[in-house]
């Protein structure tokens, strides 16, 4: 077992997929001689050979097309969006083909692709680079959306994402890359897609999250504890399909819930999980199913974060609200 | 013969055509001979000629209220039976939605096309056609994936091209152009066929683009294109049998503008008499590939037209035996709703599925 | 007054603002000779000059990006995506720079343009031409996002959207374009934004619906009737912002909630409406607020819509399991 | 002189550059004369001074921790500085994000500028700029905003021209595709400047197009482009220049392709020796654009350098001025993040504002 972080855990298992699978490719925007902006892909080209690994001319569109193509002629392409905020051009093939290419043909061609995407805010970035656009993927149907928390999800999730039949949107909390360090196993191990993780057992109120709020959420729960509040936490690890199992669970137990998530809040993230609480757990309420979300603004440049990401204290705050409620 | 030495002399910016018959069907060249045989040639032409009756009854059934749409063909047969010449199995054919001959070429069944038009993706399944696309709806969003294919054909390294399909609208769309570029950087083995009928819906050329054609967009990426008589069945097989082993030998892909006219109308629920003139109908009408193609063979004796009529029937007959199995084809099923999304039904849509189906045992059958 | 249906009154709307302000222009593909491929332009070519009417190039994203181009010029372009599924190669413009020029600029420069968009299913088409993708705008920060459900609002609340100096997606239930006739006024008039309309009082259960749904309720509603539940039916009209004022005095009241919209389920519009009803009337529900809406699966070919679409008779169903809770 | 003769004599696909000076300086027409005054060279040459001072303040401001990153300009300077010359108060500066000197002569303040690069949107409000849009950082996405300018100066009946950028990566986004086509088609009075400074990031030309340049992408559009010297401040003027009255003469958009180097790296974050060579950095330091113009001012005599380095300190000083002003520059509050979105705010924003609010109130002051 190596201690890796998020980063290396995702090159880790990009490696062995491609060691082992020779259909596996995996190409985008300064993927091959650079390694990623984030170092995600180093080394990769340099071992693996520069028509597995490689740079694309700069178009999200067509790299997201030829994904398709590659996927349906059988390959399996895990291709890169630089940044979020990038992913948008790409939008029509991802919503109007990747995601309907089964469907459409009755199952004669399937999509096997993934699309990798940094995401999240509070990295000090311009413009365009700190989105959070999880739901318009949830919100379209034919696509599964992960998202890791740690070093040892991430790397068993993207193994189970590439080899998942169908095409798998997998976004990565950029702003904890390197910020959390675990053990990881060397060799190839898989998590199952769909299944959400209990983090730490609580009895006052459930916290749902995911991805880098994860951080945030569990030092919220330090401050709980100190005065007594014991917080059930959930890392949702899977944006699309969600486990209802898990979450009616634990609001059946605790009775309140708070979903914390950076994306905007309307129509947001946090929308549907109050939504499933509600249908699965209704009776259980002792107070109203709680959202700390984005606001309804652009995400600020980074002089503005200060007001826009979600703080431990203020997950706190509203876990004492849930409380007392 | 269309031949490397032809390409290289070509410039699309000179917009010259290429062609090989005349509109009554005479060579232009009285010395170029057909590289096809006569049973070929033979054949093309009741290709053609079944092309365009399978759409004219297409047009009646959906007239009939028995299909929701139809875009019809009429005019532009030529390029699809031509591709269906030269396409091998082991080709890939990646339609926009207007190349019935090829697709039929390819092994798509009438059935099938008249079951998706019918409003029911079994259409689009293809059962006996080899690396066939199902219909790309969304404008020029296809041409990305054909360079894709062809990416994973020279990784492969499979002898196959990808005959990518799109209409003179579509060439305005940035997946156009972001196809071609990515298929040039690639080398990847792909023909396009532009399909120029000179209208979008009722958006004639001019208002497209100001280029002079459209092959000379193909400069932009360094991929080698020209402007080719669509209504030319001779010049249309020269042309796409030359890229078909261009792409394969590693050359790369090509950009071919195929000329023509869109005579029906862009589906039947549109009226051209909007936006095009008589005038304009007729000055295309004289080069009608059907018409061309039949002169061609007349002039030269291939063939004498005596039976046509018992032809154009039996057709009809086959055409409609395919329409009545697309209608005795099974129901319309909730799984065809649900079962296909993803490989394993996700327990989310077993819930909706289960919900839906819970609603069906409690209503006393109201749907 | 004239009757008009949904078509006409649009037409009017446009015909009226193109009258009286020169910077109004309106263009997408066909709306020009054509007059569009609902006729929802037509004659306003040959009145107001091509110049202001006319077709452009198949191209969304640029059809997207030069109306903002003309807006920050001090121009009020109205522009029509052709079906829904075609807005989506436009997603990068309207996400990344229309909602948003305001706000990067300080101010500086504002977007009043409009985004007509024909949407929803039921009407016997291809694919792509049946979508419901307003919770992709609704999530979107800047955009403000408007469905009228009649020709008195259509003509309206457009009129309101026009004169809206920030940038409004109008979308337009195609299905009922021509079913539902209405006198509508000849002069000019417009509908505040952002405010719904309560359709019809009652007493034991709140619908709220928008769109072609509205006329589905109002069928359950009559069903309803018959077996003496009372239905309050909230028009919404307007998906962001949403008037939560009227969503809450209704649900105070009847504490049941039913939502129907035509849209997928995860994440989907009906998600924000349950949150809010969670935020603003939890001590008064009486039973889960419910959601009735599209599957999360591909809207289905013609002869498959008759699973996918939501009928009257399934919308007394979920109505009669609230009030039977 | 550039003119339309020389335009119209010009071929993209012949892959010639339009170049003035060589790499010292010279003429390399011994009968061309610059259609500029001395005074105005030697203004240029300042401004370059200024802006490349700037560019190396700016960098180690941030390498400091004062600013969160910085795409250097080092390099470029010639086209900003010629860009600058040509554009008028009424013309439109549509930037991409390598184009500072360009920004400072429409009337940015560097003030502006480092806000900017500080995370302050305040940084592009460009208040004494006329005309000039924000940084536009989706590739390309710019362009198509530029044509629905040119729309609109067409519609107003204004003689004023678009100015609008992008890099040689961008290129390969379908937004390129899809405004030259529009501004062509709409005879938009847009000129497209291409940065082609060899690299996106880590990509070099040759892996983002095969065509031969960039300038023959025009083509497909049927717009006039060429390939300028990018390093050569002169041609870059006298380009600009004809194609800003071409513009506003009513002949529509051009493409201008400027060559050019980028000799710092792609951002603060980013380490170029990781994919480019010393021989390549070096071939391209002979034609650096300072020191070609220094070149021919100091052969024909317009100025001595005696004072460059007070010249220097006096920029310094200045430039350190302005980034005390961004430093002094109010707090940002929570208005900012909620006060701009629409022109009123809504109620939902006022909602979660004031939840904001409450909290704060509520929290004895953690964030
Ligand atoms: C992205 C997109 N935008 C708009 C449409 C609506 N539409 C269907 S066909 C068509 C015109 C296509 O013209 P062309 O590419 O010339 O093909 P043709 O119909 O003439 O064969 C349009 C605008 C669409 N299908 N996809
Ligand atoms: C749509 C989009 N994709 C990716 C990026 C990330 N990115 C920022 S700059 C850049 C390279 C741009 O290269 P080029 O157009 O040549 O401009 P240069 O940086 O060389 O001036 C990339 C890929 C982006 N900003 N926008
Ligand atoms: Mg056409
Ligand atoms: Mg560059």
């Amino acid at each position: 077992m190596k201690v890796m972080n998020l980063v290396q855990a995702i090159n880790d298992a990009l490696d062995i997929k491609l060691a082992e699978d020779k259909n596996v490719v995996v190409y985008g925007e300064d993927v091959g001689v650079e390694g990623g902006v984030f170092r995600v892909t180093e080394g990769l080209q340099l071992k693996h050979g520069a028509d597995r690994v490689f740079d694309s001319p700069l178009a999200e569109s067509a790299i997201a097309g030829t994904a398709l193509g590659m996927a349906i002629a059988g390959m399996k392409p895990v291709i890169e969006m630089q940044f979020d905020g990038f992913v948008y051009p790409a939008m029509n093939q991802i919503l109007s083909h990747l995601s309907r290419f089964r469907n459409r043909t009755r199952g004669k061609f399937s999509v096997p692709a993934v699309i990798r995407i940094p995401y999240g805010g509070g990295i000090n970035a311009l413009e365009h680079h700190s989105e959070s656009p999880e739901a318009y993927f949830g919100h379209t149907p034919g696509l599964k959306v992960v998202i890791p928390s740690t070093p040892y999800d991430a790397k068993g999730l993207l193994i189970a994402a590439i080899e998942d039949p169908d095409p798998v949107i997998f976004m990565e909390p950029k702003r904890i890359y390197r910020a959390i360090k675990q053990e990881v196993p060397d060799e190839k191990y898989s998590i199952p897609l769909g299944k959400a993780k209990v983090l730490s057992a609580g009895e006052h109120v459930t916290v749902i999250a995911y991805g880098a709020m994860i951080r945030e959420a569990q030092k919220a729960i330090v401050l709980a504890k100190q005065k007594g509040i014991s917080v059930e936490l959930i890392d949702l690890r899977s944006i699309w399909p969600i486990d209802r199992d898990t979450i009616r669970e634990s609001v059946r137990k605790t009775g309140r819930v708070l979903i914390v998530t950076e994306a905007a809040q309307s129509y947001g993230p946090a929308a549907e999980l109050i939504s499933i609480v509600n249908e699965e757990a209704f009776l259980s309420l002792e107070a109203p199913p709680t959202r700390l979300t984005g606001f309804d603004t652009t995400i600020p440049l980074p002089l503005g974060e200060k007001f826009y990401m979600i703080s431990p204290e203020r997950i706190m705050f509203e876990i004492e609200k849930l409380v007392r409620y | 013969m269309f031949n490397e030495e032809t390409l290289n002399k070509y410039k699309p910016i000179d917009n010259k055509i290429f062609s090989l018959i005349d509109d009554e069907g005479k060579p232009l060249d009285k010395k170029w001979q057909p590289s096809l045989s006569k049973d070929a040639i033979i054949k093309a032409y009741k290709d053609l000629l079944f092309e365009r009756t399978a759409d004219y009854m297409a047009i009646s059934y959906q007239r009939q209220g028995r299909m929701f749409t139809y875009p019809p063909n009429l005019g532009q047969e030529a390029i699809h039976i031509a591709s269906g010449m030269v396409l091998k199995n082991e080709d890939w054919l990646v339609p926009a939605f207007r190349e019935l001959g090829a697709w039929l070429a390819k092994g798509v069944s009438l059935k099938e096309i008249f079951l998706y038009f019918k409003g029911n993706e079994d259409g689009s399944r293809f059962q006996a056609a080899n690396r066939m696309l199902p219909v790309s709806v969304p404008i020029a969003s296809q041409l990305v994936h054909a360079a894709g294919i062809g990416y994973a054909m020279n990784y492969k390294q499979e002898k196959a091209a990808v005959f990518a399909y799109v209409g003179d609208g579509g060439t305005s769309e940035g997946d156009f152009h972001e196809a071609l570029n990515f298929a040039a950087v690639w080398n990847a083995p792909v023909v396009f066929i532009v399909q120029n009928n000179q209208f979008a819906i009722s958006v004639p050329l001019r208002m497209q683009t100001k280029s002079i054609n459209l092959a000379v967009k193909g400069v932009a990426y360094d991929v080698p294109s020209i402007v080719v008589d669509g209504n030319d069945l001779f010049a249309m097989y020269e042309v796409l049998e030359y890229a078909r082993n261009h792409a394969i030998s590693g050359k790369g892909p090509m950009l071919i503008e195929a000329k023509t006219f869109r005579v029906g109308a862009h589906t039947t629920s549109d009226d051209p008499t909007k936006y095009r003139t008589k005038e304009e109908e007729e000055a295309w009408a004289i080069k009608d590939p059907l018409k061309r193609l039949k002169g061609y063979i007349a002039h030269n004796k291939l063939h004498d037209f005596a039976n046509e009529n018992a032809l154009i029937a039996e057709f009809k007959k086959k055409i409609d035996a395919e329409f009545e199995a697309a209608e005795q084809h099974g129901d319309y099923k909730l799984d065809d709703v649900f079962g296909y999304m993803y490989e394993e039904l996700p327990s989310e849509l077993k819930r909706q599925k289960n919900a839906l189906e819970n609603y069906y045992q409690n209503s006393g059958g109201a749907k």
